[in-house]
């Protein structure tokens, strides 16, 4: 890279120049920090402003712009220049919002701004991406369902080559069974047509899409853009090179022989809700016993769902598909009588329409919790509205709605290393942990033990060669990987994304809308792999960390702890990244005890600069300081926000935004103690079950960490106290003024750091 | 106020809720009920009916042709119309009750129940004058309860009726009549051998 | 098909389907315009407190997009903006956009002193008018953009000259206008998302009877710490701790008088709801009225969470009226289906679960390349014919997972719409 | 405002030849007032009320509204009105659904060619209170006031089959809401008087339940008494006949019962109509009828 050339430009506008002076913050970048540009303006982000910048820049003058204005939050686009990196001093939001005008205190804050936006600019350099080599178009969907082949053909509509293996010795999945299908649009009512034969026809005509049947994946390695795929289609194994995945691998029903107290396998005439698909299919409901027509039908919802010894979910699907085979059976025979037994009705949406339709076909809907079905068909429920044990008799036949199993394993292949399979496979959230409660009138319950959830059984999907493991990471209960709301296609593994009842159970329309989405997200994934850039949240980023092999001590601390498993380990043992996996949130840089670990605009010196810059003024000018490395993604918007509501709070806080928390190394936190720092704060986001780390284990890892920073403080002889972890989501913009003030008040207490001035 | 428990030997009889969909005016839409209780919430005597609508729906799906038609539900309902207008799925609630109450009759489910007395009484000035005269209407049901008892309710509401003969709104003498009484009774009588005929009761 | 004379995706509506589709598509190499038609994008979830069933903050995942945007140049949002006709085919359609006067420019810089310089006072929207602001202000604090607003009131008076008078960006226009331009795009993405139903329209329930009678969306302002009470939940009649809380379901939804469709997020929203009542109470108790409770899919497990606290009720009954009693609080009255007890039961505050309405409905809807259902509910066509596809509630009641999924679909499917190859 | 009238068929009612009288006469005294000529069907029958069907069957019960019809057309085919609720909600509905089932009107055609009628044509069979609201409209309700009540406290008491089920159906003429209709609070303020505002307008009477059982239903007309006079009522006003009645003649019953002290006149919109019209208080609006005077409403009439 060519020298650095800083210049700093100061905003006055916003009531920055009314609340601090501007001269000041000036003398800090000239003469202290020695910046040979430096300028003011009233408004910096008005034309003017920007062109004056541009100017600056477009002259060669300036290849690093410093802006002492608003939150890097906002004026991003107005910002950013061609040939030039910007860094940004918040001298709005955490200067003039949330501190007096005119105070003493208020221009020292100002002027760490100045000072810290300078420090960090030493070392910033223009992130390069890291390209090299082929990137493959190719997208792999993996199951030949209706997932897995509305991606390929939504793959092939968008432009793109597909590789689409099934398992099985044809397409269709369990689709390919069914009778008819549940209405998903207008007018919502009776079954319709099971069009599942036009997509296998369609798929099969698609010049594009490489069907591979009776073929499963054997080994995934590499990165996407570039993951190489070995298939062993009967027997041969053929790699190909592949951009990105789209896993499909569908469902299973539920084992029915475990639903012995529902009558399965007492009689050959209580069948599941998949039997009596393939049974209506042939047309003419006929008993399995005695080959005669079905005239009175039960059907029992929940047959496994919502049961912990059986799923503790909801298979979503069950009570539709009943309701759609009592329709059929109604249809067929208009003196058929058929009873769907319910504990709770779930016809979500426009469903309900479809719920209506079944009643006015005089379906009877009862109430009721089902206590067994006896081998002559007898089932007995608890009815709630009437209030007992009601015999439900003289059925013809018995249809359990059995729910979905995932299928996140290939129950049909061996597992690998079975012990550290089911690590990974083990249930990585409680969702039913409880919540917080201020507390009970009463007596508390007994506080719930987490219930042993069953772990998958079988071998790996993909079988990827990654550090973490050969696994799609789970979150619960089988379902793949991503336990967010907002992004629900994001996983752990980029460029590899699940669609259909592998994620949740959902019905073909909804499973044929998330193939679209997860194809989506391949395609970009491809895409940015070529580019460079990372994927979510990050996204467009170009920095990658950097490993300084020559200090390395292998101690895989960063291949462990990396949430993507983005880092492997080389025939050595040093890490080796494959940057199309990285999401750049440096979990591996605040995991390297040697601080090896780097980004070209984000390292452990950059930032041990920057809080080295900050003035400490002596104990004897009863100004302590407090350092605050706060989530860049909802601590600092957090902060962000108390000043735009003008909350005050307390000046002798200093705060760096990083990454996320799990990139914040010990040695910031010691640096900042020997400096003369009284107290260090790391503010991020909550972590556990309900975690709401963007990196998904980030602020896990850091807690982890800092739990160990009291050996650290002891080493120093200093109080535990004045290091503190604080969960601050994003919308505590109250709570931060609150928190800091009190942490700050606290320290006072505690008293001066006795490193000051060392 | 609770209901009697229904006898648990009985078998859920889809018989009876077909019947009942078939022949009372409304029950068509009874298999649209959602057991969410709106009706029998809005029900003004709700609570003095042994079952309210809501369980007495899900009684006729489960067959229990006995209970359903000696239920007192049938009989209170004040045709109020508050249920019909709230029901979420257009269940006509009161028009069931009103007929079922009328099915129970017929069927001999309720001889001697007030409503009954009074519903025939009524009907007895409605055939036999074409028009209902208050007076007479009240004097027939309370004597139908034999003559001391008949009295007796006369006198505790001699106060009201002499308020009313009072004001003019109770006449004495002859009861008004229809000058057509011969032709509305034949077609009153065509019409019951119609019904009867159509529904084969 | 005339082949496609436009590779522009516009996506109407800025709430998280529209922001989610049109980013997904920008961030796939395609030039977007996103419609939003109030000052800010976000939608309804930027006015929700919490997300089920992690009880994480909506804007949480808002300020991970909206940084995306700013780093996009191929996606331009336009506020205050909204669709006025659709003409055309897939490939290429002539939209009517309509744009309504911010009477604020892009000059603004949020300092806000046009705020400081009124005391003029508006209902404040993104509260549903449960409290006040200012005539000239920031919509709320994580606004994007992040600009301020004059109310057409304070233009209407002489209030805006003073407004304007004490902006020194020049940031302040009052003579801004209501103004229409025709767009050409080669692909829609509808996601106008919904609206409460109007709680008015539920007679029985009293809405307007007593102020602790509240709606489900009332209820997360109630929460949120920018909400009319800064989080604490109380009645909104006298400012009490709200320490008996009834939620009634279906308020609307599942009804042939009202709402024929199941709006689907109700019951998790109302589960959500008593987890923010006992969070702050620990003596408080909260009912919740339902018809079938219908936690989907994995959110079963939410529900197991909220059924283990012994002060949170399920009540199977759909609670026939509300009265106001003596003492002035809301009084539910209903049947207890289970044990068929007629109950009569006072609350400090009853939140009607309100179901979703469809933004649509009474308003302009793409009837051209696209279907309208009977509940307002829009649809692709089938096959690939045309180019106009919904992006969540707009397409059915979806909840926000659901959304972002269809959204980031509808991204796909207007892709294919207007890759040159046509496809 | 032209002077041309409406023309109306009248069916009074069974009640209008007893405890209803008032009604029957202040209807047909504010008629006339208000541009409405009305005729009455030559040689009506009763309606068969909420119990007829029990007594007499579906069909015969049909049979009467058929009958009632066959006699109207006689009369024209212009509008059927009628001012009392179970008459009208019989008459209404018998309508509707003949109109709507060929099968139906077959039958009761069949039954009615015994007494040499039949009903084929489509009438429209209406509430008085809904054609004051969408025919006359309120405001020439209050035009016509020629004496305002002035301070008199008036409790609009709807009841049920007035509104229920057919207020807000478009047959009815979607005049007004089920839960809480406004018609009657407008009519009081149209005769110039002052509508309470109170908790149960739309509760219900006990009906004929009230008639053949008063036990059971009492304590309903005792909260609507209560409630009346809590918010201060000088009067309560109902449009129906059998609610008049019920809450006229139980006070005495309802004290004894419940050991309140309960005087409050019940009386009819359109005799607060009559009076405010300047109508003689008896010949016109029938106040002497009403066995609970109303002095306040009395001093206020035209002598």
């Amino acid at each position: 890279m060519t020298d650095r050339k800083p210049g700093v430009y100061l905003c006055k506008g916003c009531g920055i120049a009314e609340s601090v002076s501007m001269d000041a913050m000036e003398k800090v970048a000239t003469t202290e920090n020695r910046i040979p540009v430096c300028k003011t303006h009233d408004c910096l982000c008005a034309d003017e402003g920007v062109a004056m910048i541009k100017a600056d820049v477009a002259a060669g003058e300036v290849n690093q712009v410093i802006i002492g204005a608003c939150s890097p939050r906002v004026m991003t686009d107005r910002f950013d220049f061609d040939g030039a990196v910007t860094i940004r001093a918040n001298l709005r939001e955490q200067v003039v919002w949330s501190q007096p005008a005119g105070e003493e205190d208020t221009q020292m804050l100002a002027n760490d701004h100045i000072r810290m936006a300078c420090a960090q600019s030493i070392k910033t350099k223009p992130p390069l991406p890291k390209i090299e080599g082929e990137f493959s178009e190719t997208i792999l969907v993996v199951g030949g369902g209706v997932a897995g082949m509305s991606a390929a053909r939504e793959a092939t509509r968008a432009g793109h080559d597909v590789i689409l293996v099934e398992r099985t010795d044809q397409l269709g999945g369990w689709a390919r069974k069914w009778s008819e299908r549940t209405p998903h649009r207008p007018p919502y009512r009776g079954p319709v047509e099971n069009d599942v034969a036009s997509l296998v026809s369609a798929v099969e005509g698609d010049g594009r899409i490489k069907v591979m049947t009776n073929t499963r994946v054997t080994k995934t390695a590499g990165m996407p853009g570039r993951f190489a795929v070995t298939f062993n289609q009967g027997g041969t194994e053929v790699t190909e090179t592949i951009g990105a995945i789209v896993v499909a691998t569908g469902w299973r029903p539920y084992d029915a022989t475990k639903l012995g107290h529902l009558g399965y396998g007492a009689s050959p005439d209580v069948v599941t809700n998949v039997e009596m698909e393939a049974m209506l299919a042939n047309g003419g409901l006929k008993r399995k016993s005695d080959g005669k027509a079905a005239r009175t039908v039960a059907f029992v919802q929940c047959a496994g769902s919502r049961d912990p010894n059986h799923l503790p979910y909801c298979s979503s699907v069950c009570c539709q598909v009943s309701i759609k085979q009592a329709l059929q059976v109604a249809k067929a025979d208009p003196d058929a009588s058929c009873y769907i037994v319910y504990e709770e009705l779930r016809t979500p949406g426009t469903a309900e329409e479809y719920y209506r339709q079944a009643q006015e076909a005089g379906v009877i809907f009862v109430k009721g919790k089902v206590k067994s079905v006896g081998a002559d068909l007898t089932v007995t429920y608890d009815d709630d509205l009437l209030g007992n044990d009601i015999p439900l008799s003289g059925l013809d036949m018995v249809v359990l709605a059995t729910g979905m199993v995932p299928n996140s394993t290939d129950t049909s292949a061996e597992a690998i290393e079975p012990e550290k399979s089911a690590l990974q496979l083990k249930d990585d959230i409680d969702p039913e942990a409880a919540i917080a409660i201020a507390g009970y009138a009463g007596e508390a319950p007994a506080a719930p033990e987490r219930p042993e959830r069953p772990i998958p059984e079988g071998g790996p999907i993909l079988n990827l060669q990654y550090r973490q493991g050969p696994h799609i990471p789970m979150l619960a209960d089988g379902f793949a990987d991503s336990h967010y709301i907002c992004f629900p296609y994001e996983t752990r593994r980029t460029g590899i994304y699940t669609c259909g009842p592998v994620r949740r159970p959902m019905d073909m329309a909804e499973t044929a809308e998330d193939a679209a989405g997860a194809v989506l997200k391949a395609i970009q994934a491809l895409k940015n792999a070529s580019g460079g850039v990372s994927m979510h949240p990050r996204v467009g980023d170009l920095s990658f960390p950097k490993f300084g092999l020559d200090i390395c001590t292998k101690c895989r601390r960063c291949t462990v702890e990396c949430p993507f498993g983005a880092i492997d380990e080389d025939e050595k043992d040093y890490p080796i990244l494959n940057p199309a996996r990285c999401r750049r949130c440096g979990t591996c840089m605040g995991a390297c005890p040697v601080r090896t670990i780097s980004f070209d605009n984000y390292s452990p010196q950059i930032v041990a600069d920057m809080l080295s810059s900050v003035e400490i003024p002596d104990e004897f000018s009863g100004k302590p300081r407090i350092l605050v490395f706060a989530c860049e993604n909802d601590a600092y918007p957090a902060v962000d926000m108390a000043g735009i509501n003008r909350h005050q709070i307390s000046p002798y806080v200093r705060i760096i935004p990083v990454r996320c928390l799990g990139s914040v190394t010990l040695l910031w936190v010691s640096t900042a103690l020997e400096k003369g720092y009284d107290g260090v704060m790391l503010m991020g986001c909550k972590s556990g079950d309900d975690y709401q780390c963007h990196f998904v284990k980030g602020s896990a890892i850091a807690k982890e960490r800092m739990s160990k920073v009291g050996d650290t403080l002891k080493s120093l002889m200093l109080e535990a106290e004045r290091v503190r972890l604080e969960e601050i989501s994003i919308a505590d913009s109250s709570r931060v003024p609150e928190v800091l003030n009190a942490f700050s008040d606290e320290i006072v207490k505690i008293g001066f750091n006795p490193f000051k001035g060392f | 106020m609770t209901a009697p428990a229904p006898d648990t030997t009985r078998k859920y009889d889809l018989a009876f809720a077909k019947w009942v969909y078939k022949n009372v005016n409304g029950g068509d839409k009874l298999s649209m009920c959602m057991q969410c209780g709106m009706c029998s919430g809005s029900c003004p005597i709700g609570v003095q009916m042994d079952y309210g609508p809501r369980k007495l729906f899900m009684m006729i799906r489960a067959g229990m042709k006995e209970e359903v038609l000696s239920s007192n539900t049938l009989w209170n309902c004040t045709s109020c119309y508050r249920c019909v207008v709230r029901c979420p799925r257009s269940v006509p609630v009161t028009y069931i009750l009103q007929d079922l109450a009328a099915k129970a009759s017929e069927l001999g489910y309720a001889p001697k129940k007030e409503n009954k007395r009074f519903a025939d009484s009524f009907w007895w000035s409605a055939r036999l004058f074409g028009r209902t005269d208050e007076r007479l209407v009240t004097a027939k049901y309370y004597f139908s309860f034999g003559l001391s008892e008949g009295i007796k309710r006369g006198l505790d509401n001699l106060k009201i009726a002499m308020g009313m003969i009072k004001a003019g709104r109770m006449h004495i003498g002859m009861p008004h009549t229809v000058k057509g009484r011969k032709g509305l009774q034949a077609a009153l009588k065509k019409a019951a051998e119609i019904e009867a005929r159509q529904s084969g009761v | 098909m005339a082949g496609v004379t436009s590779q522009t995706i516009l996506v109407v509506g800025g709430g998280i389907a529209g922001v989610t589709a049109a980013l997904e598509a920008a961030e796939t190499g395609y030039d977007v315009v996103l419609l939003e038609k109030e000052p800010t994008l976000g939608g309804r979830v930027s006015r929700f407190n919490r997300y089920f069933p992690k009880l994480c903050h909506p804007t949480c995942g808002l300020e991970i997009n909206y940084q995306r945007i700013k780093k996009n140049p191929r996606l331009q949002v336009m506020t205050m903006a909204e669709v006025a006709g659709i003409s055309g085919e897939r490939g290429n359609y002539t939209v009517t956009v309509k744009t309504t006067p911010r009477y604020v420019n892009a000059k603004c810089t949020a300092c806000g002193d046009c705020a400081k310089a009124t005391d003029m006072e508006v209902a404040n929207s993104f509260n549903y008018g449960l409290d006040k602001v200012k005539a000239a202000h920031l919509p709320h604090e994580h606004a994007y953009p992040m600009r301020y607003v004059v109310a057409p009131e304070a233009v209407a008076s002489g209030e805006g000259e003073k407004i304007k008078a004490a902006c020194k960006y020049g940031a302040v226009d009052l003579d801004e206008k209501e103004a229409t331009f025709d767009l050409n795009v080669g692909a829609i993405i509808w996601a106008t998302g919904w609206r409460p139903y109007d709680p008015q329209k539920l007679t029985s329930y009293a809405y307007d009877l007593s102020p602790d009678i509240v709606t489900n969306v009332e209820m997360e302002r109630l929460a949120a710490h920018d909400g009319p009470t800064h989080g604490k939940i109380v009645r909104p009649s006298n400012g009490e701790p709200a320490k008996k809380v009834a939620l009634i379901q279906c308020a609307g939804s599942r009804d042939l008088n009202h709402l024929p469709y199941c709006s689907r997020i109700c019951c998790l929203g109302s589960l959500k709801h008593a987890a923010y009542v006992r969070e702050q109470y620990a003596d408080a108790t909260v009912d919740i009225y339902y018809i079938d409770i219908r936690a989907h899919d994995k959110l079963e497990a939410f529900y197991n969470r909220l059924r283990r606290d012994p002060q949170v009720n399920f009540v199977k009954s759909k609670p026939a009226h509300i009265i106001v009693g003596e003492d002035g609080r809301p009084v539910l009255c209903g049947e207890r289906t289970i044990d068929r007890e007629i109950y009569k039961e006072p609350y400090d505050l009853v939140v009607l679960a309100t179901g979703m309405e469809p933004s649509v409905v009474g308003g302009f809807a793409p009837t051209v390349g696209a279907v309208v259902d009977d509940y307002g509910f829009v649809l692709p066509e089938i096959g690939d014919g045309e180019g106009i596809f919904s992006a969540g509630v707009a397409g059915g009641p979806f909840d926000v997972s659901m959304s972002a999924q269809s959204a980031t679909a509808a991204a796909l499917k207007a892709i294919q719409a207007v890759r040159a190859d046509g496809a | 405002m032209s002077g041309d009238k409406k023309k109306f068929t009248y069916y009074p009612g069974c009640s209008s030849q007893g405890t209803g009288k008032h009604l029957d006469e202040s209807i047909r005294a504010v008629a006339p007032v208000l541009d409405m000529e009305i005729v009455d069907i030559d040689d009506w029958n009763c309606c068969g009320a909420s119990v007829g069907h029990i007594g007499g069957g579906q069909l015969p019960n049909l049979t009467l509204t058929g009958r009632n019809l066959a006699k109207a057309v006689e009369q024209g085919t212009q509008d059927v009105i009628t001012g009392c609720a179970a008459c009208y909600l019989n008459t209404h509905a018998g309508n509707e659904k003949i109109k709507a089932d060929v099968k139906k009107r077959a039958a009761v055609n069949e039954a009615l060619s015994e007494a040499g009628l039949q009903y084929d044509d489509n009438l429209r069979v209406r509430h008085v209170a809904e054609v004051f609201v969408n025919d006359v409209g309120v405001d020439k309700i209050a035009e016509k006031v020629t004496n305002p009540l002035t301070g008199l406290k008036v409790a609009g008491w709807v009841g049920c089959q007035t509104v229920r089920p057919f207020a807000a159906t478009e047959a009815g003429g979607k005049y007004d809401t089920h839960d809480r209709p406004d018609f009657l609070d407008d009519f009081t303020r149209a005769c110039g008087a002052e509508a309470v505002e109170y908790e149960t307008p739309t509760n219900c009477c006990g009906g004929s339940v009230a008639v053949m059982s008063p036990d059971r239903t009492l304590h309903l007309i005792k909260d609507i008494l209560q409630a009346a006079q809590d918010a201060g009522a000088d009067v309560i006003s109902t449009p129906c006949p059998l609610c008049q009645t019920n809450a006229e003649m139980y006070q005495d019953a309802i004290n004894k019962e419940f050991g309140t002290n309960f005087h409050i006149p019940v009386i009819f919109p359109t005799q607060l109509m009559s009076v405010a019209f300047g109508q003689d208080p008896h010949k016109d609006a029938g106040l002497q009828r009403n066995t609970i005077r109303s002095e306040k409403l009395e001093g206020m009439a035209k002598k």
